[in-house]
């Protein structure tokens, strides 16, 4: 069984965004959710000053906290070394969220995607609201990606968690997470820590690394090498 | 062929066979079903289908992903050899899917019924049909015509593909108009000068990114925004694992921030740092000998502060090095510029040294952050003759141009022009190019190039005449135009404008007809031509999705559409030029609009596809093909071909510009004065030959610095889509790659050391006010800025663009402040282009 | 292989026959186990007898025909527990999971062979009735010319027959008519001797 | 980084009521050590157990995303989980409290089944105590719960609380004041320290609390730079209510009214306007406790 993992370099990263905004793309993540996302921050003192972007996602760590916390065997490991989600189990409780120290689980609080059941129009008559563009396609919304589906929900249903899957759905077919795909610098590699040969193991050897909150003892699976 | 379950079983019960039996060649299936290609619109998998993003400058090739009729996502086109390597495109293509399936496009054709134009006036729209729309339309171009005044329709136009040819190109002619404004004043006219009067390049370059080792950034952000953004990202890491980067940018950009030297020059003191630059690459002898030349005993007379006897020196591809040592460069020491810069020596000295030293591959990268200020064209040349002194023009590692585009002109208008059109489009174009103050020298003629944002003013002032009609298409000048407020009191003037949009605008507000478009990334036939990592390419807008409404191509259908209407109301030769144009394949004439947006297309793109013309580059077995692969690439790009003869006056690269001295005096006679009148009308400071070289200028700035203390300076979001994306959630959301500006807001970020005299922090809501304008937005402490400047992204401040864009769409107002209305309306006037950067203004900051 | 190739209209012809038996019975449902049993007789004289007693079982009034639909239900539709799932993933994939790694792979197949499941049908594409259907295609187009004897083998060996022999044990275990107890007796059968014939 | 507070006030409510439910149940306990004379007081806690509990889960059931799919947590569980124990120690908790109050109000809980009932009650009150603060202690990255104080605290609050919920509902029901049975049972409260004496129970306690929450916080202050960020923040964003409304109201107060209540006998009575006002002061003192560790310790050390 693979385990599979990621490295982010940091140097080729171009901190655009992309990888998050395609992810929402994917994923049909709702507004307010993001199953990958960015911290920045920027330090020094002008003209001396630095900016620093680190693109986010699940760790899908090792020992996942978030798998320890669920009292219903919903958040759990996969023959993969993923950390996954089954939303049918889950009771909402966000156990998950709060033992989650990386901030990437999100509970859905409101209805997801309201937006296309909003009845409001800009112009009354002359342009249309998401109701009613809705009502032309019949999935929740019109970009609405119909592969999410094939592993987890296409949408999550209001009162549960939802994060990265690392793409599962795309792994299953052989092609890597979307993230990966969309990188328009290919800071991202993704793939078998297991496998000696692979790409994501060469970098690790080429290159020191760090991930985030190690001292958690929760070894994340996403690596990070270089600098921004 | 598909039989139900009961005729099947009958039929094979009768012959007691199914398979080779009653079906003939077909199997006979009910829970599977056979892929039949194009046509099977129900394939579960989607397909991938190539068209362009237009999203900025680049103009990509990309693939949309097209499930059960619906766009899914995009990625770049993977035939693409110049931006798009492996699929990959910006982050700006994935907002596309939020603005075609906006709510709030534009569904239906719509009329004012409201007289009364104006920000706070309601224009009660109401829908109507097209027939209806364009009959209205037709009656005004027949009462014009009647009136023997067609000149004062105007035709303006904002983003486009080069099916303009129609609606840009031929029609205003045939109605009998020279008003064709396009909006590149806007653009970078001012950058294009830079490289036209060195090396005769009225264009936006290429840089050889992959063979370069050093490169500096004038004001340019290529891993956001500018031209060639994909492939600029794909390859940043390779560039920066090679080569050195300098960027010179008052603010830290995501480029800035990652490379190897910042230099956050005082805003509009470019020509400083670039004038240094060169005294420190000639003083220490850095110039590349082999093709600038060299003294003819080789010994450096280069010396600070003397002047050079020009037969001491034997130049060999260039033209006036010592002219322009001896007119500007003798005095500009790297420590003069610390003083006008505040950039220190010895970076300055630093960066000079090491550009110079990886000659030829060395990049000096014009952009408009140095041209677009009013005396920004001196300042686009000085840098640019970087490349000349180091050797990097047209060579490997450097700075190029494009390989030949092989497409071929529509038939001439000519023929059908009747003596009303012919006498119409006599006119001095309206938007007062070629006046003493407004050279617009585009390709070294007087009045060649547009100004765009003058149009506002010449409709005001009825200046040189009177505009009666407009029609606008993919622009929004009430936004997009520096001192916008103008622009709101021009269209309220003008009688009878229509808007072809895809949303709500502000312009379309003024609107007396709003005709909703076809997206052009989905829903439109075109093409463009564009270029990157030496390959030129050219990629075909495509319809891949049925579209969300009922709209119309801007370019193509609804020119075709009023063609009609004239046809039938009795003036038919618009019409009759327009079915001149046949499909190139069937000789047919088109019949409706769809059709001869087709046939123009193949007409123009008829060298790539068609495999009995010969051209270079990528081959194709006819249109059908390159209709599936939808991007044709050039061979790569052939250096030093222009070595031989750069096109200038002198044939040389030109350091003394013979080029822009002819131009110049040309335009100078025209209008009965001198060269030095003309520099002072246009606001520059040169005075005697120092207008033909490379020179400093004082920024020119509007404000005094005691009422308005902080220079103002403007830049781009990598998430920008021209300004038309602030109504996609995923823009609001993910506004923080912009480094130092917040999601779902629109901040003027402030250096903590300005903050803490104003006592201003993070989040407070704060008015900026230049002696022209004034608007609201947030403040951001951010250490990214240089004391002294406020710095903002423009963008934001939409109050008519959507419900998202705007913090309330009903009550028009905006979310954060649009950065145009606080610029005055200034040129860069050799050129016309539009003046944003440079610290044009300052402002002054309330709290509010 | 020889014998196969001569056969192969008929291996068709009852691969899609089989495929209809597994389908919601209707009226038409005579017309199909007839002609079963026509080609059955054919060559796979061991398979004519049961095939035989199926025309026999064949539901004679309305009642009949409603009984069979209830077991067709209870067995393969639900919406409780089926009494034996039709589709391969249940049987292949360790924790009874649908549209699992195997059905991915299936589809895959389906593509491959230019195919795709029909809109109209609402099932997972592992479905008896699409993977008997599917073997019916490949044999046709090797009737037509194109070589598809290894995809036929492999589609077979690996998809279908691994599965189909504890789906029909279920079916035989726990339908409640004689018709459905022997239309899965048949489909055991010919799928191991067509097996057979292909592995040969 | 996502900014959303996962647990809410409710959460505190089902911690809060939770605990009063453990401490009223252990109170009953005690009372009944000390004989028939107290069994007012062991009746209105064995009462009061069950129904604080009950409404401590009705909020926690409502804080769920999917209320509805809770009664799966009783067949789904995870061994590793906290919460999934504390789904079973809630459950039979409530059981027996339930069963445990009707004995007690039958006055059959001293026989018979009573007394095993009465033993694994108790067993199961000291689990569910114990189990709210190892729910947060068991987040390796929340420094403010992550350590061996946190359960201490949460598990001697839940218990003051619960006392002194008991103690504010028998003197407010006018009934208990005035029967034969208070009448007693305050004289013997009255009595000497050999019989139960809720001010030296109060006293102890609350300087066990006292202490663990100085010592926790040192720890905090002293600790590594996550401890010293969350200790930060709370004091930063709650700072008033915590020295006000935790310590001083809740532990301070208490423990000098307590002090003050042992030394002058009569006015340390059950029943008597301080020993009320003293309830009422751990009441809130108790709730704001929890509520401020809750909502400071969920905010996560930002990464980098």
């Amino acid at each position: 069984m693979p385990n599979y993992a990621m490295v982010i370099d940091l140097h080729k990263c171009a901190g655009c965004g992309a990888c998050a905004i395609a992810c929402k793309n994917e994923n049909n993540v709702p507004e307010g959710i993001y199953w990958a996302n960015y911290i920045h921050r920027t330090r020094g003192k002008f003209p001396n000053v630095r900016y620093e972007f680190i693109p986010t996602l699940c760790n899908h760590c090792e020992e996942a906290p978030c798998v320890k916390a669920c009292p219903v065997g919903a958040m759990h490991k996969d023959e993969n070394g993923l950390t996954l989600h089954d939303p049918s189990k889950c009771i909402g409780c966000k156990a998950c969220v709060v033992a989650d120290p990386y901030g990437v689980i999100y509970f859905n609080e409101e209805k997801p995607h309201e937006f296309w059941y909003d009845k409001e129009e800009a112009i009354e008559k002359i342009t249309s609201s998401g109701q009613e563009m809705g009502k032309n396609y019949d999935v929740p919304f019109p970009y609405y990606n119909p592969d999410r589906a094939k592993t987890y929900a296409g949408v999550r249903p209001k009162g549960v968690v939802e994060k990265c899957t690392m793409c599962d759905h795309r792994i299953k077919e052989g092609k890597v997470p979307y993230c990966v795909y969309s990188c328009p610098s290919g800071a991202r590699v993704f793939g078998d820590l297991d496998d000696p040969n692979s790409e994501v193991n060469k970098l690790l050897n080429q290159y020191s690394y760090f991930r985030l909150g190690e001292n958690f003892g929760t070894k994340p699976k996403v690596f990070y090498i270089r600098e921004f | 062929m598909k039989l139900s379950r009961r005729s099947f079983i009958k039929a094979s019960v009768a012959t007691g066979v199914i398979a080779a039996g009653a079906g003939g060649t077909k199997p006979m299936l009910q829970a599977l079903a056979e892929n039949s290609g194009k046509e099977n619109k129900q394939v579960s998998e989607g397909e991938w289908r190539p068209t362009v993003c237009q999203g900025c400058t680049t103009w990509c090739a990309v693939q949309v992903k097209v499930v059960n009729g619906r766009a899914v996502k995009v990625r770049g086109n993977p035939h693409s050899k110049a931006n798009n390597h492996d699929g990959k495109v910006c982050p700006r293509a994935h907002l596309s899917l939020q603005q075609v399936y906006d709510p709030d496009r534009i569904k239906t054709p719509m009329k004012r019924t409201n007289p009364k134009k104006g920000r706070n006036e309601d224009p009660q729209f109401v829908p109507i049909t097209w027939d209806e729309a364009i009959d209205e339309i037709a009656e005004k171009f027949l009462e014009l015509r009647k009136n023997n005044e067609p000149h004062k329709f105007v035709l303006m136009r904002g983003r486009y593909t080069y099916l303009r040819e129609i609606l840009y190109g031929a029609f205003p002619k045939l109605i009998g108009s020279p008003n064709s404004i396009s909006h590149s004043a806007l653009c970078a006219e001012a950058e294009k000068f830079g490289s036209y009067y060195t090396e005769h390049y009225w264009g936006y370059r290429d840089y050889d990114l992959r063979n370069t080792r050093y490169v500096i950034l004038w004001g340019a952000d290529p891993l956001a925004s500018n031209r060639q953004v994909p492939h600029a990202m794909n390859v940043w890491g390779e560039v920066m694992d090679r080569a050195k980067v300098a960027v010179i940018d008052p603010r830290l950009s995501v480029t800035a921030a990652k490379a190897d030297e910042w230099l956050p020059v005082i805003p509009g003191e470019d020509g400083a740092l670039a004038t240094a630059m060169a005294h420190v690459i000639l003083t220490e002898g850095l110039w590349n000998k082999s093709f600038v030349g060299d003294f003819v005993d080789g010994v450096n007379r280069f010396k600070q502060g003397e002047t050079v006897d020009p037969e001491t020196f034997q130049e060999n591809l260039t033209y006036g090095l010592v002219r322009w040592w001896n007119l500007e460069l003798k005095d500009r020491t790297p420590q003069w510029a610390e003083q006008k810069a505040g950039i220190p020596a010895e970076q300055i000295i630093r960066v000079a040294r090491e550009f110079a030293e990886a000659a030829p591959k060395a990049i000096s990268w014009l952009s408009p952050g140095t041209s677009m200020q009013v005396r920004g064209g001196y300042a686009a040349m000085a840098a640019h003759a970087l490349n000349g002194l180091v050797g990097s023009v047209d060579n490997v590692g450097g700075t190029i141009r494009s390989a030949k585009y092989p497409t071929q002109a529509i038939p001439s208008v000519e023929p059908f022009m009747d003596d009303i059109a012919k006498a119409g489009n006599k006119h001095h174009k309206v938007d007062q190019r070629g006046y003493k103050e407004f050279p617009a020298l585009k390709k070294g003629k007087s009045g060649k190039g547009v100004v765009t944002n003058r149009l506002a003013d010449a409709i005001l002032d009825e200046d040189p005449y009177e505009v009666k009609m407009a029609i606008g298409y993919w622009n929004n000048f009430t936004f997009s135009c520096a001192g916008a407020s103008r622009w709101e009191k021009a269209l309220e003037k003008l009688p009878f404008f229509v808007h072809i949009t895809t949303h709500p605008s502000e312009m379309a507000m003024f609107a007396d007809i709003v005709l909703p478009a076809a997206h052009h990334l989905y829903e439109r036939l075109g093409y463009i031509e564009s270029k990157a990592n030496t390959i030129s390419y050219i990629a075909m807008n495509q319809r891949v999705i049925e579209p969300v409404w009922d709209v119309r191509i801007d370019e193509t259908e609804i020119p075709w559409m009023i063609a009609e209407k004239l046809a039938e109301k009795g003036f038919t030769n618009v019409l009759d030029y327009f079915k001149s144009i046949k499909d190139p394949e069937t000789g047919k004439t088109p019949t409706n609009s769809w059709e001869f947006s087709e046939y123009v297309l193949k007409t123009m793109t008829q060298p790539i596809w068609d495999p009995a013309i010969k051209t270079e580059g990528d081959q194709f077995s006819g249109w059908e093909e390159f209709k599936k692969v939808g991007i044709w690439n050039s061979e790569p790009y052939k250096f030093r071909n222009k070595w031989k003869d750069f096109g200038t006056k002198t044939g040389k690269f030109e350091f003394y510009s013979e080029t822009l001295k002819a131009a110049l005096e040309h335009h100078a006679e025209k209008h009965n004065t001198n060269v030095d009148d003309i520099m002072k009308v246009t606001k520059y400071q040169a005075r005697g030959e120092l207008a033909f070289v490379p020179h400093y200028e004082e920024p020119f700035r509007w404000g005094d610095e005691k009422e308005y203390p902080f220079i103002f300076v403007e830049h781009r979001s990598r998430l920008n889509r021209e300004a038309r994306s602030a109504n996609c959630q995923w823009y609001q959301e993910f506004k923080d790659v912009d480094p130092g500006d917040e999601r779902w807001d629109d901040v003027a970020k402030i250096n903590p050391v300005d903050a803490g005299k104003l006592g201003l922090k993070t989040g407070d809501k704060i008015r900026l006010k230049s002696p022209t304008g004034e608007i609201e937005c947030t403040a951001k402490v951010w250490e990214g800025v240089r004391p002294g400047t406020i710095v903002k992204c423009y963008g934001q401040g939409h109050w008519a663009y959507g419900r998202i864009a705007a913090k309330d769409f009903k009550k028009r107002m905006p979310r954060g402040g649009n950065n145009n209305e606080l610029l005055p309306a200034d040129y860069e006037r050799l050129s016309g282009s539009t003046v944003r950067h440079g610290g044009v203004t300052r402002v002054k900051v309330e709290k509010l | 292989m020889a014998e196969a190739v001569t056969n192969n209209e008929i291996r068709a012809n009852v691969y899609k026959l089989l495929s209809l038996c597994y389908q919601q019975p209707d009226e038409d449902l005579g017309d199909i186990v007839v002609s079963l049993a026509e080609q059955l007789c054919k060559v796979y004289l061991e398979l004519a007898e049961p095939a035989g007693k199926l025309v026999q079982q064949l539901p004679e009034d309305a009642a009949a025909v409603q009984q069979l639909q209830v077991d067709h239900a209870k067995l393969f539709i639900g919406p409780f527990d089926l009494l034996a799932p039709p589709y391969g993933s249940v049987y292949l994939e360790e924790k009874r999971k649908v549209m699992g790694d195997t059905t991915m792979e299936v589809i895959a197949a389906y593509q491959e062979a230019g195919l795709q499941l029909d809109e109209n049908f609402k099932e997972p594409p592992d479905h008896i009735v699409a993977e008997l259907e599917f073997m019916y295609f490949l044999i046709f187009k090797e009737l037509q010319g194109e070589a598809t004897v290894s995809r036929q083998k492999r589609f077979l060996e690996r998809y279908l027959q691994p599965w189909a022999e504890p789906f029909c044990r279920k079916i035989i275990e726990n339908a409640a008519t004689d018709f459905y107890k022997i239309t899965a007796e048949i489909t055991r059968n010919f799928i191991r001797q067509d097996l057979e014939l292909l592995s040969r | 980084m996502n900014s959303f507070v996962p647990w809410d006030i409710r959460v505190t409510i089902d911690l809060f009521l939770g605990g009063v439910g453990v401490g009223a149940f252990l109170l009953a306990l005690f009372a009944a050590a000390f004989g028939e004379s107290y069994r007012l007081l062991r009746k209105t806690a064995a009462v009061i157990s069950p129904v604080a509990v009950c409404m401590g889960l009705l909020f926690l059931i409502f804080e769920l995303g999917r209320p509805e799919r809770f009664i799966t947590t009783l067949f789904r569980n995870n061994p590793a989980s906290v919460m999934s124990w504390g789904v079973y120690l809630q459950a039979g908790f409530v059981i027996l409290a339930v069963v445990y109050a009707v004995l007690v109000l039958q006055q059959k809980d001293e026989e018979g089944l009573g007394g095993l009932v009465k033993w694994l009650g108790g067993l199961f009150a000291v689990g569910v105590g114990l189990y709210h603060g190892f729910l947060l202690s068991s987040n390796a990255s929340a420094a403010l719960w992550n350590n061996g104080a946190l359960p201490v605290i949460f598990f001697v609050s839940s218990v003051l609380s619960g006392i002194a919920l008991v103690v504010l509902v028998n003197a407010v029901i006018p009934a208990h004041v005035t029967t034969a049975e208070t009448a007693a049972e305050t004289a013997a409260g009255g009595e000497t320290g050999s019989a139960f004496n809720l001010n030296l129970v109060n006293i102890i306690l609350l300087a066990v609390e006292l202490l663990t929450v100085f010592a926790w916080m040192f720890t905090m202050a002293r600790g590594n730079e996550n401890m010293v960020f969350n200790l930060q923040y709370l004091l930063a964003n709650y700072g008033t209510q915590w020295w006000l409304g935790a310590v001083v109201v809740g532990l301070v107060l208490p423990l000098v009214f307590s002090i003050y209540g042992l030394q002058s006998a009569k006015k340390g009575q059950v029943g008597s306007t301080l020993t009320t006002v003293t309830a009422v002061l751990i009441l809130i003192g108790g709730f704001v406790l929890k509520n401020v560790i809750l909502a400071a310790g969920q905010v996560n050390y930002p990464l980098f």
